[in-house]
């Protein structure tokens, strides 16, 4: 129990530390490249809007994410069961993807997925 | 009743019975779906489908005379199955008996007579095709009133003469004073209403079903709880008391003459404000065995009796006398039903004696306002009877009639409820006789002031107005119901004929052994009281000039006048000044008292509506709010219950 | 844990739903796939079609009794009469939707949702004529959401097919072509408050669950039968449980939504939900209580009786002063659930006859008198204030004498289905014990009657305004949903006895 | 340990949610805080369904997430169009249909 309460203790410590210490220490010269969005040294595009929006079709891919992404969570167990669930198991989820791909169908034929 | 009802299944002619409703209802339906196609001919059909109804009455009255007495001759026609409610089926079923026919005769006998008078009534109406298709809607629905054969057919009926009354009182809708009318007729009546439906509930939930015969031999049977019975037979009064005005409930009848004369005559004289009565004399089996109820009807009508009276005193417009004579009319007759077996076939034969004079009265103050360009008020007519011979002559039938004088129809309807009401003996008996004797005088004098200030006395109508007599069309009716007026009590007396016909449906008469004072005495005893009535009217009213404006509107400006005016002031002070007092405070009680509540009712209905509707903010988070709040005392509740 | 059975799914006897599903399904392949130009026909070809073959299965399936999907659906008497009236009343908004003629200036809904209100985008959107078709794919998930609501034998399908019926709608009541701002408001206060009320729904599910270790109906009524559990969590839970139904049949005081979107909504959006959602919830409402909580009418019923009397009153009193029509009738349908909530009280088999019955009249009535709605335009749209229309009867008898019929079948006078539907419903409360309960519902109605024959008057007696609004000649489509609505209304008033006996052969419950 | 303890906790979080929708103003926040309400019913649902020992908590709480993702992408689309007519997420500006 000890240890573990002692690597807990330094852990959050080290972290507080190097918080506060890199603000206290390091110098502080702001320019535009430091202030941008961190997207692996290539260029953001498009600019948010005026500074502070940001246009819409961020927002419909996070939508489109949330919505393909939530499916896992009904194929994850029945992948963990699946021997258990057999043929019924199988075909019940070849529906229930079948019934996503339609949607997907229709993201894509509408030009949801379309950056521009 | 100790005997249980029982509907025999209609056979041969009485296979028509749908018919009457039918044909009105057709009339109905094309005069007022057809559009203007039908104002060339409108009138014609609509007058001919109510004499049609007549004349099936006629051929099933023959033969139901022609059947046995007793049982044989009540008679169900089975048309379908309505309502099918739990284990029951209500059906929609026509009972034709003695109590029903009679009130079809009169529905469409005077019904056909006020058609024909409407002809040329409202002949320069541009809407007289839809006064006609509403009038026939009327008559259809009275049909079903008096022809169903269990409440909630009834219920359909009495819906729809409400409907029919509210949309004939507002037919001049351009008139304010006809649309405050036609809405305040429908909140009263509603009150009714309510009254009429808890009923109904409350006697299925007793006897599980809506039919007469089942409802009555229950009550009969007796195994139903005394307090349930005197709660129906209440609930059933509140109801009567919406659909006749009476006290409480009476105060939309006088504003109702907003609406087109023969509709006043019609609806709001001879058939429907005399529902009410049906209804009680319908539900003669539940009183039978309620008897705080019955006290309840005599005690209703008797006060309305002498309310109507005074109230009648005080009016200076001819269709509000009326009217309150109605009332007060009505109030004999809920008199003569709550006084129970024996005077049910009286207060039948009262209102279908009233059926004939009234109606008879309301055509000719109609044919009066036709000649002096829609004037009421009796102040502007006076000395009539040169220039308007024949209206005249009607009249005064129908307010020798009222007043019930020998040989006339009312000597005989009014004469036998004060009997009944006497032969009741004790306490009640007296008390009750008495207010019918003091009616009857009170009758006789604002009648006799109608008809002084009408037809007697000098000319007091404006130069440019040219009093004549009505064209035949409308004479001719008045005519026929000013025979009726005569000759009805006769007819209907014979022999007891009536109330020998009428014993299956509302129990035979019952001899109360000895009279408490004998028929003929009483009958002086009354007529003295009504010579008293009518020679004080003829006293204080017709002797002296009447002044053009009631008192209280003329101005203080001219000595002459002035001095007129206090002896006219005197006058009108029925009995000198506790009279005075007596009817000003009955009339404010009209106004404000009755009429505060109506209207109070409503404002407050409306008011709460306004000051709560401002809940609906339209913040999402005041919704969510009301919403856990509700959530929390839901839950609250739940779980209080199940502690507590 | 148990071994895993595979649950057997009597597929026939979830036809109705599969139809339904199948039809959405499709309709979004053919927003996907067909072009432009065909699109809209398709859509209501599929929709019609996925409607009709519900309809149809539900004839079939007609006296079917089982529980299948392992305890997940029941398919008895009243889920098969209320997914019948459902596919009646998808019918009828489906014709609303579909009808674009000219005289309604190119139907209800807006050309492009995503449009900002006002802008270029949007009056280019309807200069090219361009609609949106998905309003079709989405109210056919929103029917799928409803069939399967008052079917659900256990709460999770109950949550989830409230939630499928409900997330469509949110969308569709923001959809309108005119006053878009309104409309918008109207899509996020339902939304907002459609999933607050979801949150008490699910919480209420999580403490049913804690109490009785399961979420099928039936084993809850065990549970509750046993009495060995916590009755604490058992009546927090049904309290919650029952704030999410009372939310969406808009009983007060969760009703607050309900003139607002009802309002807002494009009318043939309104007259879906005013009726179809209100079957489908009632459906739910009597199934749980009926099912599960049966046992426990004692404890529930002092807090069902507040409700039902506080949304009666509620309901008729806020009625009276409304001079809009579209909002007078949003508040008369509150009056309505708490009329039917009389027949839910009642707790016996007449009351849930009288319920089913009472739906189907009330929600037909209410779709045709949504659908005349659509039809008395001013320019900018529907004219749903009172005063406009003043002396409407008189200038088109027609549409009056409809709208008039509709509002008497309200308002419950005889010989119209609403009668005959509040007295099945008032004699079961009253055979259930609850008479008081029924005099209130009396009385209110009393009231309410006045409000609908204040608009009856207003039509017929009122002097015609001047630039009154024109009454569009309806399409065929909105002509084909009223006349079924009339037909209805009166059929079912004047001979209401098959229908009656299809709702007493309905009940009970099987589960 | 007590399991008790998170069931205390999920209703704390449902009435922090609860409060929450009826202080915010901005619809974004208001829905945020009505995803506090599901996830402490989530909270509750696997905490019983530990006290039980069986999973139909756990299997509920998967299916009140895919259900919540369902809202908030229709939820986000009604008040992104909102936002845009009005260029103001504030519930209280919203206030055009009343009484």
């Amino acid at each position: 129990m000890i240890p573990i309460v002692v690597l807990a203790v330094l852990g959050v410590g080290f972290a507080v530390f190097s918080i506060i210490a890199g603000s206290l220490a390091g110098p502080k010269r702001f320019n535009k490249a430091k202030l941008e969005s961190y997207e692996c040294g290539i260029e953001p595009s498009p600019q948010a809007f005026r500074g502070h929006r940001f246009p819409v079709k961020y927002y419909l891919t996070a939508m489109l994410f949330i919505v393909f992404d939530i499916e896992i969570i009904f194929l994850y167990p029945w992948a963990v069961a699946f021997n258990k669930l057999g043929m019924f198991g199988l075909v019940e989820m070849i529906l229930f993807i079948l019934a996503v791909f339609v949607v997907y169908a229709y993201v894509w034929r509408r030009g949801g997925l379309e950056w521009d | 009743m100790t005997s249980t009802t029982h509907y025999v299944a209609a056979t041969g002619v009485f296979h028509l019975t749908f018919l009457l409703v039918l044909l009105p209802t057709v009339g109905a339906a094309v005069l007022l779906l057809g559009g203007r196609r039908t104002n060339p001919w409108g009138h014609l059909l609509g007058c001919a489908m109510p004499i049609l109804s007549f004349v099936i009455g006629v051929i099933e009255f023959v033969a139901l005379i022609g059947r046995d007495g007793g049982q044989s001759r009540q008679l169900d026609q089975h048309l379908w199955s309505w309502v099918p409610a739990g284990s029951f089926h209500a059906n929609v079923n026509l009972l034709l008996d003695p109590l029903s026919l009679v009130f079809v005769l009169l529905i469409t006998g005077v019904g056909s007579l006020i058609h024909v008078y409407s002809v040329g009534y409202m002949e320069h109406d541009p809407d007289r095709r839809r006064f006609f298709g509403e009038l026939n809607l009327f008559v259809a629905a009275m049909l079903l009133l008096v022809l169903a054969d269990n409440y909630l057919v009834l219920y359909v009926g009495w819906e729809g003469v409400g409907l029919a009354s509210y949309l004939l009182i507002g037919f001049w809708s351009h008139k304010p004073s006809a649309a405050v009318a036609a809405k305040k007729a429908f909140l009263v009546n509603r009150v009714g209403d309510v009254g009429l439906s808890l009923a109904i509930m409350l006697m299925f939930t007793t006897f599980g079903t809506f039919a007469f015969d089942g409802i009555f031999n229950g009550a009969a049977s007796g195994h139903a709880h005394s307090g349930t019975m005197t709660a129906i037979g209440l609930l059933l009064l509140l109801g009567a008391c919406g659909k006749s005005a009476q006290a409480p409930l009476q105060s939309w009848l006088l504003d109702a003459m907003e609406g087109p004369t023969p509709v006043s005559a019609l609806i709001h004289a001879a058939t429907m404000v005399t529902a009410g009565v049906y209804l009680v004399a319908r539900s003669a089996a539940i009183y039978d065995v309620a008897p705080h109820a019955r006290v309840a009807v005599e005690v209703v009508g008797a006060v309305t009796l002498v309310m109507g009276a005074i109230i009648g005193c005080a009016y200076d417009d001819i269709k509000k006398v009326l009217a309150a004579s109605t009332m007060s009319q009505i109030g004999y007759m809920m008199l003569a039903v709550g006084i129970g077996p024996g005077a049910y076939a009286i207060g039948i034969l009262h209102l279908l004696t009233h059926g004939f004079f009234k109606a008879n009265m309301f055509l000719s103050a109609g044919s009066v306002m036709h000649g002096n360009n829609d004037e009421v008020n009796m102040r502007r007519y006076g000395g009539l009877r040169k220039v308007m011979p024949v209206t005249f002559a009607c009249f005064s039938f129908g307010y020798l009639a009222i007043i019930g004088m020998i040989p006339f129809s009312g000597f005989f309807s009014k004469d036998k409820i004060i009997e009944a009401a006497l032969d009741k003996g004790g306490f009640e008996g007296g008390f009750l006789g008495t207010i019918a004797i003091v009616g009857a005088g009170l009758t006789a004098f604002y009648m006799t002031r109608l008809m002084a200030m009408t037809f007697f006395g000098v000319k007091r109508w404006p130069k440019d107005v040219h009093p004549h007599d009505a064209p035949r069309v409308m004479l001719i009716p008045m005519a026929i119901l000013a025979f009726g007026s005569l000759v009805a009590g006769y007819l209907l007396i014979l022999g007891g004929s009536l109330q020998h016909f009428l014993t299956p449906a509302v129990g035979g008469s019952v001899e109360v052994g000895a009279h408490t004072i004998s028929p003929v005495v009483l009958s002086l005893i009354t007529l003295a009281v009504v010579a008293g009535g009518v020679t004080s009217a003829w006293y204080l009213v017709a002797r002296k000039p009447i002044p053009a404006e009631p008192p209280t509107y003329v101005t203080p400006a001219t000595k002459a006048a002035r001095a007129s005016l206090y002896g006219d002031a005197f006058n009108e002070g029925v009995f000198m000044r506790p009279g005075a007092y007596l009817t000003r405070a009955l009339v404010f009680f009209d106004n404000r008292g009755v009429d505060g509540l109506v209207n109070g009712l409503a404002a407050l209905v409306g008011g709460t509506s306004a000051r709560f509707r401002r809940l609906q903010t339209g913040f999402v988070r005041s919704y969510a709010l009301s919403m856990l709040a509700g959530a929390l005392a839901l839950t609250a509740t739940l779980v209080l219950v199940r502690v507590g | 844990m148990s071994d895993f059975h595979s649950p057997s799914i009597a597929y026939t006897a979830l036809a109705p739903m599969l139809c339904i599903g199948a039809a959405a399904i499709v309709g979004v392949l053919i927003d996907a796939f067909v072009p432009r130009a065909l699109r809209w026909s398709a859509q209501i070809a599929a929709a019609l079609l996925g409607l009709v073959g519900a309809l149809i299965a539900v004839a079939v399936l007609a006296g079917t009794h089982t529980v299948t999907a392992d305890t997940a659906l029941s398919i008895d008497g009243p889920t098969l009469f209320l997914q019948g009236t459902i596919a009646v009343l998808g019918i009828g908004s489906v014709l609303l939707v579909a009808d674009r003629s000219p005289a309604l200036d190119g139907g209800a809904f807006a050309a492009q949702a995503a449009s900002t209100p006002g802008s270029a985008d949007e009056r280019a959107g309807i200069q090219a004529g361009r609609i949106q078709t998905e309003v079709f794919p989405l109210l056919m998930f929103a029917v799928l959401g409803m069939m399967i609501f008052p079917a659900s034998n256990d709460l999770l399908v109950l949550f989830v097919s409230l939630e499928v019926l409900s997330l469509p709608l949110y969308l569709l009541c923001g959809l309108a072509r005119r006053r878009r701002l309104l409309s918008q408001e109207a899509a996020v206060k339902y939304f907002l408050l459609g999933a607050f009320s979801s949150a008490f729904f699910l919480y209420g599910l999580a403490l049913l669950y804690g109490y009785a270790g399961t979420v099928s109906l039936s084993g809850i009524q065990a549970a509750t039968l046993t009495g060995q559990h916590n009755d604490t969590l058992l009546f927090l839970g049904l309290g919650l449980l029952s704030v999410g139904m009372l939310f969406k049949i808009g009983a007060a005081p969760f009703h607050n939504w309900v003139p607002d979107v009802y309002h807002g909504a494009p009318t043939p959006i309104t007259a879906f939900m005013a009726s179809a959602t209100k079957v489908a919830a009632f459906g739910a409402l009597l199934r749980v209580f009926y099912v599960s909580f049966a046992g426990l009418g004692w404890e529930w019923r002092p807090a069902a009786w507040g409700v039902a009397i506080l949304t009666m009153v509620v309901g008729s009193l806020f009625a009276v002063t409304q001079t809009d029509v579209k909002r007078m009738l949003a508040y008369s349908s509150v009056a309505h659930a708490g009329f039917i909530l009389v027949g839910v009280i009642a707790l016996n088999r007449s009351g849930l006859s009288g319920s089913l019955f009472y739906l189907l009249t009330y929600s037909l009535t209410t779709v045709g008198a949504f659908g005349v709605l659509t039809l008395v335009r001013d320019p900018d749209g529907e004219a749903t204030h009172l005063s406009r229309w003043a002396g409407l009867g008189r200038r088109s008898p027609v549409i009056g004498s409809v709208f008039a019929l509709f509002l008497l079948a309200l308002a419950g006078i005889p010989l119209t289905s609403g009668f005959t539907g509040k007295f099945a419903v008032f004699s079961a409360g009253v055979s259930g014990g609850a008479t008081p309960l029924v005099i209130v519902g009396v009385i209110t109605s009393a009231i309410a009657a006045f409000f609908y024959i204040r608009v009856i008057v207003m039509m017929f007696f009122a002097e015609p305004v001047a630039d009154g609004p024109i009454v569009a000649t309806p399409g065929g489509a909105t002509a084909a949903s009223i006349a079924m609505a009339v037909a209805v209304t009166i059929v079912l008033g004047v001979f209401p006895q098959p229908i009656l006996d299809m709702a007493n052969h309905a009940a009970p419950f099987y589960h | 340990m007590r399991v008790d303890y998170y069931l205390y906790l999920s209703a704390v979080l449902f009435t922090i949610g609860a409060v929450g929708v009826l202080v915010r103003r901005n619809a974004i926040v208001v829905f945020m805080c009505i995803e506090l309400m599901l996830n402490a019913v989530n909270l509750s649902l696997v905490t019983f369904a530990r006290m039980d020992g069986n999973l139909d908590g756990q299997i509920i709480a998967f299916f009140v997430m895919v259900v919540a993702a369902a809202e908030v992408v229709i939820g986000l689309a009604i008040i992104m169009s909102i936002f845009r007519s009005r260029r103001s997420a504030s519930v209280d500006n919203a206030n055009l249909l009343k009484y």
